[in-house]
């Protein structure tokens, strides 16, 4: 299945998501509200999306965006869900209820961007010490210990 | 069974197996372990395959990157100048370079390899004269080449990667313009250590390049130049608001006082035959460029106000008036003798100059920068048209008509123009045809063996530049047809070898070597973002449009002394093996553990620091691949125990040790090398 | 520190006996020096490679044994991190003296390419563990290890027993359970948390 | 270290008997963790009951390095995110900075990756079937898997200049041309592997014992591995054929004929055999390429030396050894990416310890983290 | 009074050669492992690296003796000379001419089999003594594989006996017949198996497995301590090899005298051989299948073995 057929597949199926879909770089993208991210991550399962390849965030400043990566091994596609959540109250619903595979994933989310995840059994840092102070992939990290490269390019 | 697979289709194929059962699997058991002893008792058996190290060192591949060295450094040890005594091993002496990967890229991308590195390094060590002269082997007319070249080397410049290539060119008219000062001390005339003379036929600079290299083996050279002054198509076709005539005789004459016998006001083929010439010099080299200007057969085009592109620059140059004073002049042709032509028509005193080219805007062939000034000037660029027909009342001219163009070239980049419908009229008085030149070599040829083709081109023999008659040889635009000024010149030097080795009975063809020209990619341009001021390339000030329209004077003003040695201070320097102190090691170092610092002043320039930091370097590789100069290299050392971090802390004196395989020592016992304290010259 | 470097230490009036033991001394010690691989990362795969086949350790006598109560020289191959630096700490108080210090590849010796903009690497293995040999390289030859190993042969030859050991600087990562733990002691607590169901700490409090 | 916590507490099971517990630390330094992982295990006797990796012990901000580094620089901080097998980190990050510049690759750089990346395969391959091999005590078919390894090393050095951290590809193309000989010497030491290998499966794979030791170990079924996102090897040997360089086809490997190895139960026997006998395949692939490799240019001409994409986020992967690594880049135009972040197959494929080892002893707690075949560089990045 | 002379004289005999044997061994075994890994070896320390494993010792010797804070310090210090002292004794035992042994007694074999086992308390003392979980797991493993494998051992051996039909080990060297060597072939092979299983050798190491339990029962012992520990190890593997020498391939037959005393030697140091190339081929068992192996497949062989020899034989 090409993009523009999961497109027509995806407009067919859940009409309410269609205008929230674009294409970019050949791989699909779906820009949902924060109340709409699990229950489109939901739709998208049951579209056939039974792998999820990746979870992370990028610090946009202004809010998070948490970006998810689904693939439909059957149907051979790729799609971006994405969703913004805001910095002052960073938590969103948890995915590891549709794929087990996102536990850790959120985890290293929630280590590195302090973002929370509803649901999620075991949220707690992975890959820093317990007893870490701040999120340091957050653009607003601040640790006396980083010595920063000099700018020169 | 045991260590089978098998086949589940799909291009799948299953690599689990079961272990047998009952006595089959006991035996299969065992057996199994009797295998594996075997195996590691073959294993046994053998001599090992051991490096026993510190007796046995393992030959390290050439890539292997170890602790960084420098070869050179700036301040210590000299670039190598591409210099020969014999000028027809120049090209042999090239073509080892570009093998052996030590061609720098300006170099490699001259059709005529002027070495463009060295006269950076001369004119930033403040010896503007010398470089002159190391530029004048290959470029007999640097300062005319100064002002015209469309310097393909610039294309080339490594400096291109990251922020714009060094000025070459205006450093060619500034090494004249030193040289000029000190021009009669410098001067003298060449020895004739020869009998045999030679005759030159055209004064342009094919000609004058071949000329000089026979004048440098010691050769009589004869020139015998139609028109009344030397030049060629530099002092009929170049307009004078690019070169100014003083600039070109004045070269013209150094290299008359270095002993050409130069007689102008001789065409041959009236004034004297060249059978004639061919008995009084022992060669004769044609290097009589085009000299017809090529109109389309377009109806009407036989009408009053019709005018090719060579006479008209002719009328222009010479008398400074051609005719257009208060007319509307359409221009058909897009290339660089079109603009040339709409320019000088704006000079003389056109109302109103179009451009009408077949080519898209993208697609013109003339030089961007000399497209960019004349629009500056208020020409007007018509592009994608093709001229239909000539208007005319009265056989006198009143317009062009000219078809849209949709393409001019087909997939495989051959010339096929496609028309659409729609039509426009261009309306003017003079029609000017710059859309090609042919050599007009019938007379001259006419009685001798020399042989030309049906559409009146010599024969030429490819790269040996001989004709269909013995002795005699071809270079120039008669050979290439219409192109550069540098490339014509390179042609010359090319002859030159040819009629040397005609003349000393060799055979002309062992061990010459073509090489495809550009030999390096061109670069696109970087983006400036971040680059410092102080790295920016010079700009050449040119004189305000609305001022220049108004006479042939020249264009561009020329750099100052001081930007001139800053400008060449900026030269990479490129595969000269000597640290220059570019700091882009430094700048494209992840690791941040290069440190690099210069001292600048023109005429004591040093590299004063090079230090790195060996304990964070990661040896990537990424410094050595971006050093311009290839001195900064990974040697084979990897024994890099020290008993002290302090020591991991290469100076600018380790940096230079030797690379030898042995064991770095850190610092100890090694004087870094001073800068030498030099005079400085006063500019 | 072991019974003869005591020994050495009041007998350092007497060096006409001393030269021969100490030559013997340092012979054997020079000659046995069995490595605990403290491979984190890249470097890790040269210091086995090293001794493997092609390049083989054991020709010189010294070969990895994972157990730092049975060796001599830690060669730290690899980046530590400030999670990880307590056990570097540790192993290396689990070592006996006499002990040495390999620092294998630019990581372990400054940082390296994890110098600038990290947050979480140690700069260096010598902010928490003396180090005797610094081995430059990203990572560096099996070959170099060895001859850091030769090196290593060469300082312990220039030490007299005698001397005994000084190390330049104090070494002040704080330990969970004291100045030294050449004991398993500090864990039980972790252990008794995380039966608890408290969270185990884990490490890197710097 | 081996000898960090531990501790013996009585706990009462749900009849209220009082059982041993013993809680074993693993690691960080531990011989079997393969780098630096530390499993907290549960031991009741020697079975384990519950196992909880802690990671993070090589955590070293790479992705946090790559916002202060140009697209060029980051290229060596991916040869040390998978330090067994740097050629895909770096073939990755390339594809992604690709993409999202629009920089088209000449065909011999293509080649040249897809060979020296299955080269790596082989190595790779070879480092982790060795180490199984010495998880079970089989030390010398450590030695002899390295020993090919190493052959696929010193092609290496000769290619790149480098042993381990090859920094060998690169944004539109790759770092140098194979230099002259090469390609045969590829042949000659790829022709000779498939016998080696051969030697390997019976010496080690035909072994009673080590039959005994990995079948039956860490049985992960199809469904599982689909949903915790395994892929490589792991999810391979569970009979899943999901092999990005067929199922979602990249490059040039369209062009070569290649099976996929798969296992049928899951267990760690299974999931190393895949490994073997994709080594062999590899060199099937390479000889294809070798046949069809023609000269050109190996990179994109007239490249900028400061690459600045335009904004926006792209995402690529590739099948390395231990399964699909993608890298997902994100730029705001400038010359720096604004975010990057490595979707590393081993941190995925880690991630399903806690599930397969409950159940096993302690001797097959190694094995079955040594089938997972984690390499921490890239768990922890 | 000279009984315990003898006794002193041949304590320290035995100490001294089980230190030579560890020394010789410890080499042999690292020139053949190299080998067999296709790279040579020590071979800087002394000729051919014949001085590696004395350096090795002096170092030891003089290494800091650690003992850990949270260890039960007497029984671990002790715990090495319990492991250690068996060992050196039982080879008081062992035949080494025709009707000489250093200690020449009717229960001979017993004795043979059955003081070694007391190293299983220095094992397991070891072990728990050094607080730490590894070792103690460690200890655990070693106790149990070394009290199973005492079994077919033990019947191994019997076969030979009950041909020779004494336990003296003397006489049963002067009994030796040539057919013995086809009639106790896998009791030979069984006693091999498991004397590898006794002396905690691969592929039966799983009480010092390296890859699982970093070092097992002596995780925590470091200098001199563990050397002893190492000492006992290379000492079983001399003392099973002189034994299984003496018993199942007929000591120093076919020759007599002191040409014997080299045959047996060179018996010996070629099971030792066979031993060692075994540990660098095979994969390491787990304890489940050990015990399996044990129980179902060496002690019936081993009593097959018995039944062929004590049932069979006698009616050929």
């Amino acid at each position: 299945m090409n993009i523009d057929e999961l497109r027509e597949h995806l407009c067919a199926t859940y009409p309410d998501l269609c205008p929230l879909f674009s294409i970019e770089f050949g791989d699909g993208v779906l820009i949902v509200d924060r109340g709409r991210y699990w229950s489109a991550a939901k739709d998208l399962r049951d579209l056939g999306f039974d792998r999820l390849g990746m979870i992370t965030a990028v610090d946009g400043i202004d809010d998070f965006e948490i970006v998810a990566r689904l693939t439909a091994r059957e149907i051979g596609a790729h799609i971006f869900l994405k969703t913004h959540v805001p910095r002052d109250e960073p938590a969103i619903e948890t995915l590891t209820d549709l794929w087990p595979a996102a536990d850790w994933q959120e985890r290293e989310v929630y280590d590195m961007f302090g973002i929370s995840f509803r649901g999620h059994p075991d949220m707690r840092r992975i890959l820093l010490p317990d007893d870490w102070v701040g999120h340091p992939l957050r653009k607003d990290y601040r640790d006396e210990r980083i010595i920063r490269r000099p700018d020169y390019i | 069974m045991a260590l089978e697979r098998t086949p589940l289709g799909d291009g799948r194929v299953s690599v689990s197996d079961s272990d047998a059962s009952g006595v089959r699997g006991f035996l299969d058991a065992w057996g199994s372990i009797l295998t594996g002893l075997t195996i590691t008792a073959a294993s046994a058996v053998p001599a090992p395959k051991t490096l026993r190290y510190p007796f046995v060192k393992l030959k390290l591949d050439a890539r292997w990157r170890g602790a960084l060295r420098l070869r050179g450094v700036l301040g210590r040890d000299e670039i190598p100048l591409n210099r020969t005594d014999d000028p027809t091993a120049y090209n042999a002496m090239i073509e080892g370079l570009h093998q052996a990967e030590r061609l720098s890229p300006c170099v490699g991308n001259c059709p005529a390899n002027v070495d463009a590195r060295g006269q950076n390094y001369l004119v930033a060590e403040g010896r503007a004269p010398e470089a002159f002269e190391l530029v004048r082997e290959r470029n007999i007319l640097p300062g005319v080449l100064g002002r015209i070249c469309h310097h393909p080397c610039e294309g080339a410049c490594r400096r291109n990667l990251y922020d714009e290539p060094i000025a070459i060119r205006p450093l060619h008219r500034f090494i004249s313009e030193q040289f000029a000062k000190v021009r009669d001390e410098r001067l003298a005339k060449l020895p004739v250590t020869r009998v045999e003379t030679v005759g030159v036929v055209g004064s342009g600079p094919s000609g004058l390049a071949a000329a000089f290299d026979l004048m440098r083996l010691g050769y009589a050279v004869t020139m015998y130049e139609k028109d009344d002054k030397p030049g060629g198509a530099l002092y009929s076709g170049v307009p004078s608001y690019r070169l100014p005539r003083e600039v070109l005789h004045g070269e013209i004459d150094d290299i008359v006082r270095m002993g050409l016998d130069l007689r102008c006001d001789i065409e041959v083929g009236v004034a004297v035959t060249l059978s004639e010439l061919g008995e009084r010099h022992h060669a004769v080299l044609i290097a009589a460029g085009l000299q017809e200007s090529r109109i389309l057969p377009l109806p009407g085009a036989e009408s009053d106000g019709v005018r090719g592109a060579l006479e008209f620059l002719r009328d222009a140059n010479w008398k400074g008036e051609a005719g257009v004073r208060g007319k509307h002049v359409v221009v058909v042709g897009g290339g660089n003798v079109a603009v040339d032509v709409a320019r000088c028509a704006l000079r003389c005193g056109a109302v109103e100059v179009k451009l009408a080219s077949l080519e898209s805007e993208e697609e013109l062939p003339a030089h961007p920068w000399e497209i960019e000034e004349a629009l500056d000037e208020g020409v007007i660029a018509t592009c994608s048209v093709g001229p239909v027909e000539v208007m005319a009342t009265d056989g006198r001219v009143t317009g062009l008509l000219t078809r849209e163009c949709l393409s001019v070239f087909d997939e495989t980049g051959r010339f096929s123009p496609v028309f659409g419908e729609n039509t426009t009229v261009l309306d003017c008085d003079v029609i000017v045809f710059a859309v090609g030149q042919a050599a007009s070599l019938e007379r001259m040829v006419d009685g001798t063996h020399v042989h030309l083709n049906d559409r009146g081109n010599l024969i030429v023999e490819g790269q040996l530049l001989t004709t269909s008659a013995p002795g005699v040889f071809a270079c120039g635009e008669v050979v290439t047809g219409p192109g550069s000024a540098i490339a014509s010149i390179a042609t010359g030097h090319e002859a030159a070898t040819s009629i040397h080795r005609f003349l000393r009975g060799e055979d002309l063809a062992e061990g010459r070597v073509a090489r495809p020209v550009p030999v390096y990619d061109a670069y696109q341009a970087a983006t400036l973002d971040g680059v410092e001021q102080s790295r920016r390339r010079v700009l050449m000030p040119v004189s305000q449009p609305e001022d220049r329209v108004r006479d042939f004077r020249q264009v561009e003003l020329g750099i100052t002394h001081q930007e001139a040695l800053t400008e060449a201070a900026r030269c990479l320097r490129c595969q000269s093996e000597v640290c220059v102190g570019c700091t882009f090691c430094a700048r494209t170092c992840p690791d941040y553990c290069i440190r690099v610092e210069r001292v600048d002043d023109p005429g004591a320039r040093c590299l004063t620091r090079y230090e790195l930091d060996l304990s964070k370097c990661c040896f990537c590789g990424l410094c050595a691949e971006q050093c311009p100069t290839n001195a900064l290299v990974h040697s084979g050392q990897y024994e890099l125990s020290f008993y002290h971090r302090d020591l991991m802390m290469f100076d600018k004196g380790e940096m230079l040790r030797d690379p030898d395989p042995t064991r770095a020592t850190g610092r100890d016992g090694i004087e870094p090398p001073s800068c030498p304290v030099r005079v400085r010259r006063q500019p | 520190m072991a019974l003869v470097d005591k020994i050495g230490q009041s007998l350092t009036g007497a060096p006409l006996v001393l030269t021969n033991v100490d030559a013997l001394i340092d012979w054997s010690r020079g000659q046995s020096l069995w490595a605990m691989p403290m491979g984190t990362a890249c470097c890790a795969m040269e210091l086995i490679a090293a001794s493997f086949s092609k390049f083989d350790f054991d020709r010189l006598g010294s070969f990895p044994r994972p157990d730092p109560r049975h060796t001599d020289v830690m060669i730290v191959a690899g980046t530590i991190t400030r999670k990880m630096a307590p056990a570097v700490k540790r192993l290396w108080e689990q070592m006996p003296e006499p002990k040495y210090c390999i620092a294998m590849g630019n990581c372990a010796v400054s940082g390296g390419i994890f110098y600038y903009d990290t947050y979480s690497v140690v700069r260096g293995v010598d902010e928490i563990i003396p180090v005797d040999v610094y081995l430059s390289g990203c990572p560096p030859r099996p070959e170099a290890l060895q001859d850091a190993v030769l090196q290593l042969r060469e300082l312990i030859r220039s030490r007299s027993i005698a001397q005994g050991r000084e190390y330049d600087r104090v070494y002040t990562l704080p330990l969970p359970g004291g100045e030294r733990a050449g004991t398993t002691d500090p864990g039980r607590a972790e252990a008794a948390d995380v039966l608890a169901g408290r969270r185990p700490k884990t490490g890197g409090d710097e | 270290m081996a000898i960090d916590i531990e501790s013996r507490t009585s706990v009462y099971d749900e009849e209220g008997r009082a059982v041993e517990e013993l809680v074993l630390n693993v690691g960080p330094s531990h011989p079997s963790t393969h780098g630096v992982c530390r499993i907290i295990a549960h031991l009741d006797g020697e079975v384990v009951t519950k196992a909880e990796p802690v990671i993070g012990y090589l955590h070293r901000g790479i992705e946090k390095m790559a916002e202060n580094r140009t697209y060029l620089q980051i290229v060596p901080l991916t040869d040390r995110l998978d330090y067994v097998g740097s050629m895909y980190a770096n073939w990755a990050y390339c594809r992604a900075v690709e993409r999202l510049a629009g920089i088209g690759v000449p065909e011999r750089a293509e080649y040249l990756r897809v060979i020296t990346c299955e080269l790596q395969r082989v190595a790779s391959h070879m480092m982790s079937i060795g180490s199984t091999g010495a998880d079970t005590g089989a030390f010398t078919m450590f030695v002899y898997a390295f020993d090919v390894r190493e052959r696929v090393i010193e092609l290496f050095e000769a290619l790149t200049g480098s042993r381990l951290t090859y920094n060998y590809v690169r944004p539109g193309g790759v770092a140098a041309d194979a230099p002259e000989g090469w390609l045969d010497d590829v042949r000659r030491v790829v022709g000779q592997m498939p016998a080696r290998l051969t030697e390997l499966d019976r010496l080690f794979f035909g072994n009673t014992i080590a039959r005994g030791r990995l079948k039956g170990i860490g049985v992960l079924d199809v469904p599982t591995a689909i949903a915790w996102g395994a892929s490589g090897p792991v999810a391979r040997g569970s009979g899943v054929g999901w092999d990005l360089r067929k199922s979602d086809t990249y490059s040039l490997y369209p062009r070569f004929d290649f099976d996929v190895p798969v296992g049928e139960r899951g267990d760690a026997y299974d999931r190393a055999r895949v490994r073997l006998w994709e080594s062999v395949e590899s060199c099937r692939i390479i000889e294809q390429a070798l046949d069809q490799i023609e000269p050109g240019h190996v990179k994109a001409p007239g490249l900028p030396r400061l690459l600045k994409p335009r904004p926006g986020d792209a995402y690529d992967h590739i099948e390395s050894a231990r399964g699909s690594l993608g890298i997902y880049l994100v730029s705001d135009g400038s010359p720096r990416p604004y975010r990057m972040k490595v979707r590393s197959p081993a941190f995925c494929n880690l991630a399903l310890l806690p599930l397969l080892a409950p159940g096993h002893t302690m001797s097959d707690l190694v094995v079955i983290l040594g089938s997972l075949d984690p390499v921490f560089g890239e768990v922890d990045r | 009074m000279s009984g315990l002379l003898w006794g002193m004289l041949f304590g320290l005999l035995a100490g001294t050669a089980i230190a030579l044997a560890a020394l010789f061994g410890v080499w042999w075994e690292r020139k053949v492992a190299g080998r067999i890994q296709m790279r040579f070896g020590p071979q800087e320390a002394g000729p051919a690296g014949l001085l590696q494993t004395l350096a090795d010792t002096i170092k030891l010797v003089l290494k800091e003796d650690i003992t850990p804070r949270l260890a039960d310090k007497r029984l671990f210090r002790v715990a090495p000379l319990v492991v250690f002292t068996p060992v050196a004794m039982s080879l008081a035992v062992i035949p080494f001419a025709k009707g000489w042994a250093p200690l020449d007694t009717s229960v001979g074999v017993l004795f043979f089999l059955a003081v070694p086992s007391i190293s299983v308390l220095g094992i397991l003392l070891g072990g728990w003594a050094s607080g730490n979980s590894y070792a103690t797991l460690g200890g655990m493993r070693g106790a149990a594989q070394m009290v199973s494998y005492e079994v077919p051992r033990t019947l191994a051996v019997l076969s030979v006996v009950v041909l020779a039909g004494t336990l003296r080990p003397t006489l049963l060297l002067g009994r030796f017949q040539w057919w013995w060597l086809i009639a106790t072939f896998a009791g030979f092979v069984v006693y091999l198996i498991s004397s590898i299983a006794e002396m905690n050798r691969g592929p039966f190491d799983l009480a010092e497995a390296e890859s699982e339990l970093v070092a097992g029962y002596f995780a925590d012992y470091s200098g001199i301590r563990w050397a002893v520990f190492m000492m006992t190890e290379y000492g079983s593997v001399l003392a099973a090899s002189l034994f299984g020498a003496a018993t199942f391939l007929g000591g120093g037959w076919p020759f007599g005298g002191l040409l014997g005393v080299v045959a047996l030697l060179v018996k010996a140091v070629l099971i030792t051989t066979l031993i060692i190339w075994v540990k660098w081929t095979l994969p390491r068992m787990r304890a489940d299948q050990l015990m399996r192996l044990c129980w179902t497949v060496l002690t019936p062989i081993a009593l097959v073995q018995l039944l062929i020899v004590g049932a069979v034989v006698p009616w050929l």
